[in-house]
């Protein structure tokens, strides 16, 4: 009902007579009582009570409206109607402040009532101008209400196209590398002088028959081999230690890592 | 009537948005911004009479039905999301105050708010967050979005109403601001603030 | 502008859909249908020379863009975008050997071609669909266009350089060279990944 008052109001009629409150239009005192929930805390009354004094919300009197809050505060309270806490607070301090207007000016503390009362009636002001152009604002041409789009747009759409680029010299790369990739590769593999595992194996075992001393794994290659043959060989012979030491014909022993190996034969 | 008054006039017909200029240019490929406002501006002043009127909100441009046709046109029910008088009330401090804390907004009508109000607002688009105020506690701050200006009709924030007005007369300043003004000359306080306002006015 | 021509334009205009001469008058309420019929031909005229009309389909009555800017509505956008090497070698495949089909490009490239891209040389419009080989299974072959001529400068296929040319040029020589490299220190698997690759981009 409230919100009604205020949402369907005519704009140019809102801003004459100001705000209308819950109890705005009601000029019986009694009828206050029963509207208490219509107002949004003891500012929202103070400022509904100023407009009943139908001055310039900047001239009116403090102290007629201490004593309306006042009244009418204690009329609730007399009904017994529960009133909220921020209500009875605002009701405690608009007394002091009456009394403070009333009393002889030096006998005042700081911030004095002048102050507090010019302040109030400030923030009344703001409260009271807020609550203007909210109902101005919501008397205005709303979409959607009383001025409306177009019902049915037909709608813009963007279709993205590629517009592909390359070039002619992309094209003949791409072709020659083609021909490139898949032409036959032919791979040619040179001889070269190796020493097999099982000629290794033959070489090691009848040196090792020889002696019973440990000797190095370079005494077992052949001494005057060319490097790429005796890399081969070294790597034969090595298998082949090893061979011989799986079948328990020899054993192996290195002291450090990467040192020097050394082959023993095992007697049978 | 030029092609790309024409051009205008059908996208913006078309479109399911209201469109920026920089907006329509795009769309309408080579054109200018310049050439694109001077279409605007002329396709303005060639529906203002009509049933049907182009209109900016918040730099943003769509055709509308005219306002005084409204009667014809109503639609009551499901159109509009009614507001309660908190929300009302929220919603102007926040437009005319904006950027605006909600410890300001509290301030203002000496009552708390109750959390879904600022929640009705902020989904109904009106309402935005914009950001942290630079003070103790970091509050955040709200500012009115163009979905806003767009509801309400308005072609930006200086468009609302009586803003002027509220301004000169210092009613969207705070009351701190207010009382300092009013007593500055440390004089008599009821002829400082009736000074202070004639020295207003005449500004 | 009469105000009976006023809110039948506004009506219209706010519709969701087309209205006939009678919704019309029952929506305006006293109207008579001649005078709505008047209002629309004056309407009607009005807007013809407009980026928008207002037209009659099968008795009902409603706004749309003027047909020379339906353009407008469905705007194309291009973006360049380079062909990725997959797609090159593709059409350079096309273009040496033409007419060929798919499996034939995949042979010569020595790696599956991914759907796509053929489908970007075919929206390129360099290659086309040639018909189909008369072997078992009808392969579609493809081959280039006249755009693709055009794109590149050539007078005619022709004008593409010979395997030897290509080999005096120095054009095949370092990619020769490259090839060993890689097939030296590597296995077929990087090759065959870095062509996997390639494909995928295409996509």
């Amino acid at each position: 009902m409230i919100e009604e008052g205020v949402l369907f109001q005519a704009p140019d009629q809102g801003v004459r007579d100001g705000w209308e409150g819950p109890a705005a239009a009601e000029t019986d005192d009694s009828a206050l009582y029963l509207e208490l929930d219509g107002w949004e805390g003891p500012l929202d009354l103070l400022l509904d009570l100023a407009r009943r004094q139908k001055v310039d919300l900047r001239s009116i009197s403090i102290l007629d409206l201490v004593d309306q809050y006042l009244i009418y505060i204690e009329r609730a309270e007399s009904m017994r109607l529960e009133l909220a806490a921020d209500y009875l607070v605002m009701a405690a301090w608009l007394a002091y402040l009456k009394s403070s207007l009333l009393l002889p000016k030096d006998e005042q503390e700081e911030p004095g009532p002048e102050e507090l009362a010019l302040r109030l009636q400030l923030r009344l002001a703001r409260l009271g101008a807020m609550r203007e152009a909210a109902a101005r604002l919501m008397g205005r041409n709303r979409l959607g209400r009383d001025v409306f789009v177009r019902g049915a747009p037909e709608g813009l759409r963007i279709d993205r196209k590629n517009q592909w680029q390359c070039d002619w010299f992309d094209v003949v790369q791409a072709y020659s590398q083609v021909k490139a990739r898949t032409a036959p590769a032919v791979h040619m593999v040179r001889d070269r002088p190796v020493m097999t595992l099982d000629s290794a194996l033959d070489r090691v075992s009848s040196m090792l028959g020889v002696t019973l001393d440990w000797m190095t794994i370079e005494e077992f290659l052949p001494p005057h081999a060319e490097p790429r043959l005796r890399r081969s060989a070294l790597a034969s012979s090595f298998v082949a230690a090893l061979e011989l030491a799986r079948l328990g014909k020899a054993e192996l022993a290195q002291d450090e890592v990467f040192g020097t190996l050394r082959l023993r034969r095992i007697p049978a | 009537m030029t092609d790309l008054e024409r051009a205008v006039e059908a996208t913006l017909f078309a479109s399911e948005e209201a469109m920026t200029v920089v907006e329509l240019a795009k769309h309408l490929g080579d054109a200018e911004n310049g050439a694109i406002r001077d279409a605007l501006s002329v396709l303005a002043e060639s529906y203002a009479k009509r049933g049907v009127n182009l209109v900016e909100r918040g730099k943003r441009w769509h055709f509308e039905t005219a306002p005084d046709l409204a009667h014809l046109l109503r639609r009551e029910k499901e159109q509009v999301r009614r507001l309660s008088r908190a929300g009302t009330e929220v919603l102007a401090i926040i437009a005319y105050h904006e950027p605006v804390s909600r410890a300001e907004i509290e301030s203002i009508r000496g009552v708390q708010t109750a959390k879904g109000t600022l929640d009705v607002l902020l989904e109904a688009g009106w309402v935005r967050v914009a950001g942290r105020r630079d003070v103790p506690g970091r509050p955040v701050i709200y500012a009115t979005t163009p979905e806003f200006l767009d509801h309400f009709g308005l072609t930006s924030r200086r468009d609302l109403p009586g803003i002027d007005e509220l301004r000169a007369a210092g009613l969207l300043d705070p009351v701190d601001d207010a009382y300092d003004e009013l007593t500055q000359s440390g004089s008599d306080e009821g002829e400082a603030a009736e000074e202070a306002r004639a020295e207003e006015k005449s500004d």
